[in-house]
C-alpha cells in the first residue's frame, strides 16, 4: 500500500450569507481530517445538515458563494499527479475532472442534460481524456457499457425515455469510461427503489474491484454503508465523530451517537423495541458549545459542554472524537 | 407587512429607487388640487411661454400653464392606470384561483380562452372600438374595454402559483382540519398569490398607461379630459417640436417616463421578493 | 396517438379558437354598442365636405349591408361569419372603388418584413446578451446592459419611437424618419432602392428592439441563473466540460425553450408595438393604414386590417409552436 | 358484515391520459382490504414507487373516488359523502400523515392555527380554553405541549418535532383510523426510531388503527399486526406481517425480501465479504 489518494487536512467550511443586513454563519464542515487509500470505498455517513454534502463539494472543490473555505487543505494523489484542490487554477482542475476525478450524483432525473442523446454526454465529458478520433472513442465507450451489461443502444436515447434505475447505470457508466482513480459518490441509490437499489450497488461495487479505483461513498443510509464500504466516517453537525473499518464500527461503535444510530436501525425479523433518540440536529449557525452533540448524549458530563474532544486513536484505525467513549465489546 | 416594505426600502436598492420616482409622481398628481385654473380651460396665460421661474415648465400654443395642465393629466392617467388594474386583478384572480385550485378540465378550458387572450393582439380591437364609439368614447369605457382584455397574462401567472399550492401537502391539512374552501383559498393561498398580485398590479398599470398614451396620442380617445397622452396629442396638433416649444413635450414624456420606470423597478423588486423562503429566512 | 401528433392538434385546436374568439370580440365590439355605426360613418366621411342628400342616403344603405345590420342578430352573426371566412370585406369607402383585400394586401409585406426582421433580430440579441449576462453574472459591461435594458423596457413603443423620432430626425439627423422608402424612387430591385428601404427601416427596427430587447434580455438573464443551478450543469462543470460546451448545449439551449414559448405569447403585443411605429415613421404598413382608415371613416377597412390581424398573429403563434418540438425532444418523442 | 371499521371491497381507480390519447392507466387494480372496529391495529400496506399504494390511502380518505370497487368506513360508502357535514363527520374519524413534515403546514403560518382549528371545526369545541386543552392533551400523547408549540413556526421546529405535531393534530378529533403515507421516510435516521415507536404507542393507548404505507419492509417487520405487498396496482401477498416477511410466498414478495439490505457487515448482500478491505 502507498501513499493515500486523499488527504484532508483540518477542513473548515463555512456559508456566509448577509442578507438584509443580518449576518450569518453556517458552520457545515469543521475541522475535519480524513485519508483515503488507494482500491477502497471510503463510506461517509450522516443525517441532513451533518455537513457531509459540503465536505464533498469541498473535496471537489465546487466551491460556490456563499459557500467558503476557511482552512485546512484537500490534496489528492493521483497515478500521474498531485493535486492540491484549493491552490490549483480552474485548468488544472478541468485537466483532472473525468481523468482522474470522476462524480456519480443522486439519481434523480435531472443530472443528464434533458435536451440531449446520451451519446453527447460521453463526448463532453470523456473525449478529451481517451485522446482517439470519434468512431474509436465511441467504440471505447459501446465496449465499456457493455461491459457493464449495458445495451450500447442507451447512447441514441434521451434521459427522459430511460427509467431511473436505467439512467443511474448510465452515469456509473459515465463516470468510469476514463478510469478514475477516485469517484466521489452523492447518495446515488437514494431515489431508488430497493430491488433497483440492490444491482446498482452491485453495479458500483463490482466496477470499482474492476479499476481499483477509490470511492467516497456518501449516504444517510446505514445499510447501504454496511453493505458496500470497507471503511466508515460518521459525521454529525459539521464535525467528524468517528472513523473506522466498516465491519468494526458496525460491530462496536464506540461514538453514542454512532452507538444509537446502529442500535435503532430497523431490520428484518427483528421486532425487539428500539429506543429513540431525543432532540435534534442542532442548528449549525448556533452550533452548541463544546461537543455538539452533548445536549443529546447520554453520556455527556459538564466537560463536554465546555470543550469537544478531538479525534482520537483508541484502536489501530479506529478514531473517536469522544471523551466518554462508549465500552468496547469484544467480537 | 410593514417590516416587509420597511426592508425592502432599506435594503433593496430598486424597490427605493421605484417608490422615490413614483413619490415624486404622486406628489405632483396632488398639486392638481390646487391648481388656480379649471384643466380645461385655455388661452388663461400668455401662450408658448419658455419654462420660466413664473411658468415653470412653460406654458402651451393653447395658452395654458403647462405645470398645471401636467398635474391635472398625471393625475388622470395614473387613476386611469388603476382603474384598469383593480378591474383586470379581479378577474385574473377570480380566474387564476380557480383555475389553479379546480384543475382538470376547467383548468384546461379557462387556460385555453385565456391563452386566446393573450395572442389576440388588442390594439386593432381598441382601435376598432373607439371607431364604433366616436364621440361617445370616454376614459371610464376605455379603462372598462381593456380591463376585459387585459387579465389573461396576469390570471396564467396566477394560476401556476394557485396549482402548484393545491398540490402542497399543507393545502391537505388544511382540509383535514376542517377548514372551508373560502378559507384554505383565502388565508392559506391568498399570502402566497399576493405578492405576484402586487407585482403584476404594477406591470398592468404600465401597460394600461402605455396603450391610453399611444391611443390618446393618435386621437383615438377622448381628447378634452387631459392625461398626459392627450397633452402629447394637443402638442403634435400644434406641431410644437417644428414651432421649437419643446417644453410641451419634454415634461409630459419626463414625466410619464419616471412613472413607467417607477412602477417597473417596484415589480421587479417584488418578484424578487416572491419566494417566500427568503422572507422566512430574515426572521 | 404518437406525442407528436396530440401536440399537433391541440396547437391547432388553441390557434382555431384564437381565431374563434377574436372574430366575436370583433363582431360584439361592432354590434353590442348602443350607438348607430352607420350614423357615426357617415358624419365621419363627410364631416369636410358637402355631401348631397341623395349620397348620403346611398351610402347609408351600403354602409348598412356593410355592416351587417340588416334582419337579426343571428342573421348578422352568420353574415359577418361569412364575409370574414371568404376574405371578402368589400370596397373602401376611403379609397372606393378598391377592395379592403388589395389595399391590406398592399401593406401587409412593409408590416411583415418589419416584424420579421425586429422580431429575430431582438429574440436573438436579448437571448444572447442575457444568456451571457445571466452566465458571467459578474461582469460589469453586462450588468450595465442590465441597467440598460430595465430603463427601457418599461417605456411603451410609442414613446420611444417618438424619442428616436426628435434624436435622429432633429437634434442629430441622419436618417430618414418618414417613409418605407425614398419618395421619388421607383419600386425594383437595385441597389440604392434596396438601400433606400433599408435605411428607412433603421429607426423603425430599433424602436421595435430597444423596448423588445430589455424583455428578452431580462427574461433570459432570469431563466439562466435558475438553469445554472440544475443537476446538470452542475454535473458538467464538475466533469470538467468546456465552458463553452457548456454554456451553449446545456445552459443557453435549456433556457431557450420557455423563451420560445415566450415568443409566441407575445407576438400580439409584438404587433400592436409595430403598429404605432409604423404610424410614428409613417411607414407604408398594415398600422398607418389602420390609422388613416380610421381617420377616413373606412369602416370596412378598419374591420378588415383587425381581422387580418387576428389571423396573421394566429398563424405566426402557430409556426412557432410548431418549431417548438424540434426544441424540446420531451414533446418529439413521449 | 357488522364489526368492520374499513372495508375495501375490490376497488379500482384508474388515470386517463390526456384529451386526446386513449392511453389509461391503472394505479389501483381490484384490492380489497378489511380492518376491525374491535380490535385496532397497523395495517402496512408495502410497495415501490407506482405500486399503486397512496393512489389506495388517497382513495380511502376519501379525497379521490375509486373507478370502481366500493369503500365503506363503519359502514357508511364514502360515495355517498356529499354534504360538508357528512364529510366532516368522516374526517373527524379518519385522518392523514403526510410523508414531508416540513410540507405538512404552511411556512407562513403559526402551527398552533391547525391544532385550533381541527379542535374548533372536527373536535366540535367551542370555548376557547377547551380547545387549547384538546390540543395540549394530544401534543402530550406524542411527547410534546402546547406551551412549546404555541406561536411557534414550522421553520423553528425539526422534522421530527414536526411529525409529532402533525400527528397531534389529526389525534385531537379522537379518529378511529390513521392513514400514515410514508410518514418517516423524510426525517433524520436518529429522530426515526421515536416516531415509529410513537405509532405502535398510539394503537396500543389510544386504541387507533393505523394504515402504515412504506416502501421499507424493515420498518414493516418492526410495527406491523398485518402487512399487504402491493405491485403494479394489484395485492400481491397479505396477512400477518411476521408469517408474510418471514416466509414470503409471492415471487415479487420473496424478490423484495432479498432486495432487502442487511445492516451487518457481516452478511452482506451486495459484492464482497466485509472486512477484507486492507488486503
Amino acid at each position: 500500500m502507498g501513499e493515500p489518494v486523499l488527504v484532508v487536512s483540518d477542513l473548515r467550511a463555512y456559508y456566509r450569507t448577509s442578507a438584509f443586513g443580518i449576518e450569518r454563519e453556517v458552520r457545515a464542515v469543521d475541522d475535519v481530517s480524513l485519508t483515503i487509500e488507494a482500491n477502497e470505498i471510503y463510506g461517509l455517513a450522516g443525517e441532513s445538515s451533518s455537513g457531509k454534502t459540503t465536505l464533498i463539494k469541498t473535496i471537489a472543490a465546487a466551491i460556490q458563494p456563499p459557500l467558503e473555505v476557511l482552512g485546512g487543505s484537500v490534496v489528492f494523489n493521483f497515478r500521474d499527479r498531485r493535486v492540491d484542490m484549493h491552490g490549483v487554477d480552474r485548468q488544472h482542475l478541468d485537466a483532472i475532472r473525468w481523468k482522474n476525478l470522476s462524480y456519480i450524483m443522486q439519481g434523480s432525473m435531472n443530472v443528464l442534460n434533458p435536451v440531449r442523446r446520451i451519446r453527447h454526454a460521453f463526448v463532453d465529458f470523456a473525449f478529451r481524456h481517451i485522446g482517439k478520433p470519434m468512431p474509436l472513442f465511441l467504440a471505447v465507450v459501446r465496449e465499456h457499457l457493455e461491459r457493464l451489461h449495458l445495451a450500447p443502444e442507451v447512447l441514441d436515447a434521451f434521459p427522459h425515455q430511460l427509467s431511473g434505475g436505467m439512467r443511474q447505470r448510465v452515469t456509473i457508466a459515465l463516470a468510469t469510461v476514463c478510469r478514475p482513480d477516485f469517484i466521489i459518490a452523492d447518495e446515488p441509490t437514494t431515489a431508488l427503489d430497493v430491488v433497483v437499489q440492490k444491482s446498482v450497488l452491485a453495479m458500483i461495487h463490482e466496477i470499482q474491484r474492476e479499476l481499483g479505483s477509490s470511492i467516497i461513498f456518501v449516504t444517510h443510509d446505514m445499510a447501504v454503508h454496511a453493505n458496500l464500504t470497507d471503511r466508515l466516517g460518521i459525521m454529525y453537525a459539521g464535525r467528524l465523530v468517528e472513523e473506522g473499518r466498516t465491519a468494526d464500527i458496525f460491530r462496536a461503535p464506540r461514538h453514542p451517537y454512532t452507538a444509537h444510530l446502529i442500535a435503532s436501525l430497523p431490520r428484518l425479523g427483528d421486532s425487539a423495541p428500539k429506543k429513540g433518540l431525543d432532540g435534534a440536529p442542532p442548528n449549525l449557525a448556533e452550533p452548541p458549545s463544546g461537543c455538539r452533540f452533548h445536549p443529546r448524549c447520554p453520556r455527556a458530563t459538564e466537560r463536554c459542554a465546555r470543550e469537544a474532544a478531538p479525534m482520537a486513536s483508541l484502536a489501530p484505525g479506529h478514531r473517536v472524537a469522544c471523551f466518554y467513549p462508549e465500552p468496547e465489546r469484544s467480537a | 407587512m410593514w417590516r416587509t416594505l420597511r426592508d425592502l426600502l432599506r435594503f433593496n436598492r430598486q424597490f427605493a429607487a421605484g417608490i422615490v420616482l413614483l413619490g415624486i409622481v404622486a406628489a405632483f398628481s396632488c398639486l392638481s388640487f390646487f391648481s388656480p385654473y379649471p384643466p380645461n380651460d385655455s388661452f388663461v396665460v400668455p401662450p408658448d411661454v419658455p419654462p420660466s421661474w413664473a411658468y415653470p415648465m412653460g406654458t402651451t400654443s393653447r395658452g395654458q400653464d403647462l405645470f398645471w395642465l401636467l398635474s391635472f393629466a398625471i393625475r388622470n392617467t395614473l387613476l386611469f392606470g388603476m382603474v384598469v388594474a383593480i378591474l383586470s386583478r379581479a378577474l385574473a384572480l377570480v380566474i387564476g384561483l380557480v383555475a389553479g385550485y379546480s384543475g382538470g378540465l376547467v383548468d384546461r378550458a379557462l387556460m385555453s380562452i385565456n391563452d386566446t387572450f393573450i395572442v389576440i393582439p388588442l390594439f386593432p380591437i381598441l382601435v376598432l372600438f373607439y371607431f364604433v364609439m366616436r364621440d361617445h368614447m370616454s376614459w371610464g369605457l376605455l379603462a372598462l374595454m381593456m380591463a376585459c382584455l387585459g387579465w389573461a397574462y396576469d390570471a396564467r401567472l396566477i394560476r401556476s402559483v394557485a396549482l402548484s399550492l393545491r398540490t402542497r401537502e399543507f393545502t391537505q391539512t388544511g382540509i383535514f382540519s376542517g377548514m372551508s374552501t373560502r378559507q384554505i383559498l383565502v388565508e392559506e393561498h391568498l399570502p402566497y398569490v399576493l405578492p405576484i398580485l402586487f407585482s403584476t398590479t404594477m406591470n398592468n398599470i404600465n401597460w394600461s398607461i402605455g396603450l391610453e398614451v399611444t391611443l390618446s396620442v393618435l386621437g383615438f380617445t377622448d381628447i378634452n379630459t387631459p392625461t398626459i397622452g392627450v397633452l402629447i396629442y394637443w402638442a403634435n396638433q400644434h406641431t410644437a417640436l417644428v414651432a421649437g416649444i419643446w417644453w410641451w413635450l419634454f415634461f409630459p414624456v419626463l414625466l410619464v417616463v419616471m412613472t413607467f420606470i417607477g412602477l417597473f423597478l417596484l415589480a421587479v423588486s417584488m418578484n424578487e421578493h416572491i419566494d417566500p423562503r427568503s422572507r422566512l429566512g430574515r426572521s | 396517438m404518437p406525442g407528436y401528433l396530440v401536440y399537433l392538434l391541440t396547437r391547432l385546436g388553441q390557434f382555431a379558437l384564437v381565431v374563434f374568439i377574436g372574430i366575436n370580440i370583433a363582431f360584439i365590439v361592432t354590434h353590442a354598442t348602443p350607438i348607430d355605426p352607420v350614423e357615426q360613418s357617415i358624419a365621419a366621411a363627410t364631416q369636410f365636405g358637402s355631401t348631397s342628400p341623395e349620397a348620403i342616403a346611398l351610402m347609408r344603405q351600403s354602409l348598412k349591408e356593410l355592416y351587417g345590420l340588416e334582419g337579426d342578430l343571428a342573421h348578422q352573426y352568420a353574415a359577418f361569419w361569412s364575409r370574414i371566412l371568404v376574405g371578402n370585406f368589400g370596397p373602401s369607402l376611403s379609397a372606393f372603388p378598391t377592395p379592403v383585400s388589395v389595399l391590406i394586401g398592399r401593406a401587409l409585406p412593409w408590416t411583415v418584413s418589419l416584424l420579421v426582421v425586429s422580431t429575430v433580430l431582438t429574440w436573438v440579441m436579448g437571448n444572447l446578451l442575457g444568456g451571457l449576462a445571466g452566465y458571467f453574472h459578474r461582469s460589469r459591461a453586462l450588468r450595465l446592459a442590465g441597467i440598460l435594458a430595465m430603463a427601457f423596457h418599461p417605456i411603451p413603443y410609442y414613446i420611444v419611437a417618438f424619442l428616436l423620432l426628435i434624436v435622429f430626425g432633429h437634434v442629430w439627423p441622419i436618417l430618414p424618419i418618414s417613409g418605407g422608402s425614398s419618395m421619388n424612387m421607383t419600386q425594383e430591385w437595385s441597389w440604392a432602392f434596396v438601400g433606400s428601404v433599408v435605411s428607412h427601416a433603421i429607426l423603425p427596427v430599433a424602436s421595435l428592439a430597444l423596448v423588445g430587447l430589455g424583455g428578452w434580455f431580462m427574461g433570459m438573464r432570469a431563466l439562466v441563473s435558475n438553469v445554472v443551478t440544475e443537476d446538470y450543469v452542475t454535473y458538467a462543470e464538475l466533469g470538467g466540460v468546456a465552458r463553452r460546451r457548456i454554456l451553449a448545449a446545456y445552459v443557453m439551449r435549456n433556457a431557450l425553450m420557455p423563451q420560445v414559448t415566450g415568443l409566441a405569447m407575445s407576438l400580439g403585443a409584438i404587433f400592436n408595438g409595430a403598429i404605432i411605429t409604423e404610424q410614428v415613421f409613417g411607414y407604408p404598413g398594415i398600422g398607418t393604414l389602420l390609422v388613416s382608415a380610421v381617420h377616413a371613416g373606412d369602416y370596412s377597412l378598419v374591420l378588415g386590417i383587425t381581422t387580418v390581424s387576428i389571423v396573421a398573429v394566429s398563424i405566426a403563434v402557430l409556426l412557432i409552436d410548431l418549431l417548438y418540438p424540434l426544441l424540446d425532444p420531451r414533446v418529439r418523442a413521449r | 358484515m357488522s364489526g368492520a371499521l374499513l372495508d375495501v371491497d375490490n376497488v379500482v381507480r384508474t388515470y386517463s391520459g390526456g384529451l386526446l390519447t386513449r392511453r389509461r392507466v391503472t394505479a389501483v387494480d381490484g384490492v380489497s382490504l378489511r380492518l376491525d372496529a374491535a380490535r385496532p391495529e397497523i395495517f402496512t400496506i408495502v410497495g415501490e414507487s407506482g405500486s399503486g399504494k397512496t393512489t389506495l390511502a388517497r382513495m380511502i380518505l376519501n379525497m379521490i373516488a375509486p373507478s370502481a370497487g366500493t369503500i365503506r368506513f363503519d359502514g357508511t360508502d364514502l360515495a355517498t359523502i356529499r354534504s360538508s357535514r357528512a364529510r366532516l363527520a368522516f374526517m373527524k374519524r379518519v385522518q392523514p400523515i403526510f410523508q414531508n413534515p416540513f410540507e405538512s403546514f404552511n411556512p407562513m403560518k403559526r402551527l398552533d392555527r391547525y391544532l385550533f382549528a381541527t379542535g374548533r371545526r372536527m373536535a366540535g369545541l367551542s370555548d376557547t380554553t377547551a380547545i387549547a386543552d384538546a390540543a395540549d392533551t394530544a401534543l402530550r400523547s406524542v411527547g410534546l405541549s402546547l406551551a412549546e408549540i404555541r406561536g411557534r413556526y414550522p421553520h423553528e421546529l425539526s422534522g421530527g418535532q414536526l411529525q409529532r405535531v402533525a400527528i397531534a393534530r389529526a389525534l385531537i378529533s379522537k379518529p378511529a383510523l390513521l392513514i400514515a403515507d410514508e410518514p418517516v421516510s423524510m426525517i433524520d435516521a436518529s429522530l426515526r426510531a421515536s416516531i415509529v415507536n410513537l405509532l405502535r404507542d398510539l394503537r396500543d393507548r389510544l386504541s387507533v388503527s393505523i394504515i402504515y404505507i412504506t416502501h421499507d419492509l424493515a420498518t414493516a417487520y418492526y410495527i406491523s399486526d398485518r402487512i399487504m405487498i402491493m405491485r403494479h396496482g394489484k395485492a400481491v401477498e397479505a396477512g400477518d406481517a411476521r408469517t408474510v416477511l418471514d416466509d414470503p410466498q409471492h415471487p415479487y414478495s420473496q424478490l423484495l425480501k432479498q432486495s432487502v439490505l442487511s445492516p451487518d457487515p457481516q452478511h452482506r448482500t451486495v459484492g464482497r465479504q466485509g472486512g477484507s478491505s486492507h488486503a
